[in-house]
């Protein structure tokens, strides 16, 4: 206990709050207490000023012109590029594809990496908690393609069972697409192990990294995967973009995605040749501004001392799920070694939606409902639960609230 | 406590959620249909016997979800057994009204008492969807949901 | 001249300017003067607070959650898409669905419209001065599927050949893709003839709004058009975000394009079935801070008179147009009858490139190149253009210094 | 007057591209490359015979483009000619240090001051692609351009 507060100290959760402009807000005339930030990270100051800035005095539409401003925006677009390159320890700035978000960075894999590559009875490898953006583009293969998807379970405290995975891998496989982290069960996957196993039976590996990147350490080229997804909403960045990286031997045998201006070498009306990586993905006018924005978010993230962060929020977790445990009529639902902090739970004789409800009017807001893993929800064998996420901004005060609330909950509906 | 809270979740309403009315399976509907609410993953299918007059001669229905959206569904079944396919969408109409906080001039005095437990959704529209499902369901399956 | 003074008394220019911070900044020491807005338009303070605020207050994911915020945000999500209803003139709110720009409007519908339908030599009708973003995703089908494209030419002053268009549509048509606006010429596009030529054949019409929406008043019914892609960055409005309209009848029959959250009704691991549209097509988190954008430009350009701002785009072309004439070595490109404010043109003996540094030093922002229209720089015989294209906050002093900065051009490489 | 503007828009580079020299068609080329800036649509063909002593014997282009690349073009040729690959690399390496204001230690005094006019382009990022893309295609057409 002692180490962890000596680690948590040199993180001020308080002080980043206060960088939290919504955080001050009141919600039904309480405090407002966000434990969404597993749905969507709220944005601090330094962001959403980095956009109104950029967008009064250094913008225009980027690469096209030979003018200042669109020199000037060009540069910030492809400093962002580098931002998320060594945000992810990508050891070259042509492997980072701005998306629009996670969803949209697994979609071109699919599209542009495996669709081409598709042979009926092909298979695709996933984990039944898989966020269902990790798993309807993959669908799409089986619908249109005739691919099979298999999929790995998880124990029943929610962790990934690596020998199931690895037994599941054969000549068939043609990816294996699994979350760095579960945004339902908080657990966090052994990528490292997992490409491994992958790679060792020439299988490529793709991580959705959408909740991972937020608050796992990532390093693609340590990591040794072949790609990896995230979005910019849920790292305390903009909505409208996200990133994908991809090694770069994959990018150069990938087909275009999209089509449209900045992604094409020559145009004519008999033939069109396409640009390289990453412009190649990257048809149209990109998120300009977003960039910008997602950017100075990893730089704000970036600027903390991200194990005192993690500590923090595995305080937060641990606090808070030692006091749902106290309640005794709370099921969790995910108790894996090493998890993040995302609590989700089944209330006895509660409907996950009117907990919320309460919740709510105390200024809690927490989500209800399968979020988006319908699969997951199945194998626990519930309809839905209710999920805390934590942020670098929660506080214990936070977590009191929220258990006040619970309290409350019960004595309404129990 | 919060008093549209004690209002939303009253007496009636969590009766109706904990012992629902009509709950099981009817073996010969001439109609049925399922309701999904895909945000929540609520469900409820709704079962008829509509007689040769047109009227609901006998309902049920089955689901999980969330206490608004079983309580609804528990008091639809009680109000709509007995009914004319018309009296029932004159009372869904004045249902929806209701709940939204719109003018639900349509209803009788009697129903309107009989529905005054759900009333206080109307401040909270982000439960609306659950308490109109089973009445939806309802609809689809007079319209599209004949047992053949 | 009277009467176009009259009405252009109705719009005031100079207050709408001084609501874009970015104007007022200095470029190279002299005074931004900002002739790009074809590229991308800049953005008033109204937009970037709008965002700004609502990230501020009313932020959270939208659809998912039962809390207050999430409600907030939902209904902000949803009323910028009525926002986007009432400016396009469409009949219901789920013919628009949010996109992150305008080329992922024009994929959309290839990908989920047309492309299940295309067989092998099946046409798509284009014209020689299309944006490249309304050509390559139309060449994906040519070059996956065996599409043919097929080409109407425009007149020697830019204008369309409607007889020709109408020529070239026969049965094996699936698609008329046109541009409401060339970027390039200004050409404006009868819409309604070319829609009712080809319903009188039974082929459905996508209009590229990109710019046409910018500058015209788009009524999609009274149109009868089956789709029109809008871009918000042209709009005065955040990057990141665009729109598609789409008739309900067509929208019924499309397959999804991107799959994720949101987009599905129900997900198990053998199954997943598909949401009604739009939601169906905007999987994952959508932009939603910059549909918010998006709806306070809108908002803004709909504030005023806009046959008045068209006049005032008006009034600054003929100005243009008559001074750049004077000069006496420019050969303008594009001279269609009724076109919108945009100037391309070549300057004899000097190439579109140092023009437009040479300008740049002077302060002036205007593009050079193939403005993503190379089959129309062939059509003209022309590697590339200069052009000038103007925003609602120009002014015929922007385009004095833009002349002189051509004299001083003249000097400099004459 | 801007004094960086008349920098670039020097005389020097002014009259090359207008008169560039070595401009044409090599028929017997060993090497060839085409060089093509998709942001501007400019593009250049380099022809060049390489004798068996590694020299570059003759050397043409062929374009259109900017007058920076016109320029550009003109100037390498006129430098090429009679350079072994080694010369020519490190007189391209020096070239595009020059272009972007680094630092350009490679290149002798000699070169240097042929190249001085070129050196204004330093204050000009964005058009620093317009003067290397001769120079790249040179170096493509020697890799991979060899004629058959
Ligand atoms: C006519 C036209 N179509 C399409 C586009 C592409 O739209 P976006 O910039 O949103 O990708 C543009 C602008 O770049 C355009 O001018
Ligand atoms: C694990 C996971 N994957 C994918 C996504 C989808 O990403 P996005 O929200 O950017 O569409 C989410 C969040 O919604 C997520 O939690």
């Amino acid at each position: 206990m002692t180490a962890q507060g000596k680690i948590t100290a040199s993180f001020d959760a308080a002080a980043a709050r206060a960088d939290f402009p919504i955080l001050s807000r009141l919600v039904h005339g309480k405090k407002l207490v966000y434990l969404d930030s597993g749905a969507s990270a709220q944005k601090p100051r330094q962001v959403l000023d980095a956009m109104s800035e950029f967008a009064g005095t250094d913008y225009a539409n980027v690469h096209r012109g030979v003018h200042y401003l669109s020199g000037a925006a060009t540069d910030a677009y492809e400093a962002a590029r580098r931002t998320v390159q060594k945000f992810l320890g990508a050891a070259r700035e042509d492997e980072i594809i701005f998306t629009k978000g996670g969803t949209e960075a697994i979609n071109l894999v699919s599209y542009s990496f495996l669709a081409p590559k598709i042979q009926p009875g092909d298979e695709i490898l996933l984990s039944v908690m898989e966020h269902h953006s990790n798993i309807v583009p993959w669908h799409f293969l089986r619908e249109r393609q005739g691919a099979v998807l298999k999929w790995v379970d998880v124990r029943d405290d929610g962790s990934l069972d690596l020998e199931a995975l690895d037994a599941a891998i054969n000549s068939r496989t043609k990816l294996v697409a699994i979350t760095h982290m579960s945004n339902v069960l908080g657990t966090v996957t052994p990528l490292k192990d997992i490409v491994a196993r992958a790679h060792a039976k020439g299988v490529p590996v793709l991580a959705d990294g959408c909740q991972g990147a937020v608050h796992e350490l990532v390093d693609v080229q340590a990591l040794d995967i072949d790609f990896y997804a995230l979005t910019g909403h849920k790292l305390y960045g903009p909505t409208g973009i996200g990133a994908l990286y991809a090694r770069r031997a994959h990018l150069k045998a990938m087909r275009p995605f999209n089509g449209g201006g900045e992604m094409i070498r020559e145009v004519t009306r008999d033939i069109v040749t396409y640009a390289d990586a990453p412009a190649r993905f990257e048809a149209g006018t990109p998120p300009i501004i977003e960039t910008v924005g997602l950017a100075a978010a990893l730089d704000y993230l970036s600027g903390f001392d991200r194990a005192a962060v993690k500590a923090h929020e595995q305080d937060l977790y641990a606090y808070a799920r030692s006091k749902i445990g106290e309640l005794g009529w709370a099921r969790v639902i995910g108790d894996a070694p090493g998890k993040g902090a995302i609590l989700s739970f089944e209330a006895e004789g509660m409907h996950a939606h009117d907990l919320a409800t309460i919740l709510d009017r105390e200024g809690v807001a927490v989500r209800a409902g399968h979020h988006c893993a319908q699969v997951l929800m199945e194998r626990f064998g519930v309809g839905s639960t209710t999920r805390a996420s934590f942020g670098l901004y929660n506080s214990r005060a936070d977590v009191d609230v929220f258990i006040a609330g619970l309290r409350k909950a019960r004595e309404i509906l129990g | 406590m919060d008093n549209s809270l004690r209002e939303l979740y009253q007496e009636v309403i969590l009766d109706h959620s904990r012992h629902p009315r009509h709950f099981g399976v009817l073996d010969n509907a001439t109609h049925k249909a399922e309701g999904y609410n895909p945000l929540c993953g609520d469900r409820v299918t709704v079962m008829l016997v509509l007689g040769e007059d047109s009227r609901v001669a006998d309902i049920k229905f089955q689901g999980k979800g969330c206490a608004i959206s079983q309580a609804s569904a528990s008091l639809m079944t009680d109000m709509l057994a007995g009914r004319t396919l018309d009296e029932a969408q004159k009372l869904m109409d004045g249902f929806v009204h209701l709940v939204k906080g719109d003018d639900a001039g349509e209803l009788s005095a009697d129903d309107r008492e009989h529905l005054e437990a759900m009333s206080g959704l109307s401040e909270f529209p982000m439960r609306v969807k659950c308490a109109t499902l089973a009445w939806h369901t309802f609809h689809n399956a007079v319209e599209e949901g004949a047992v053949t």
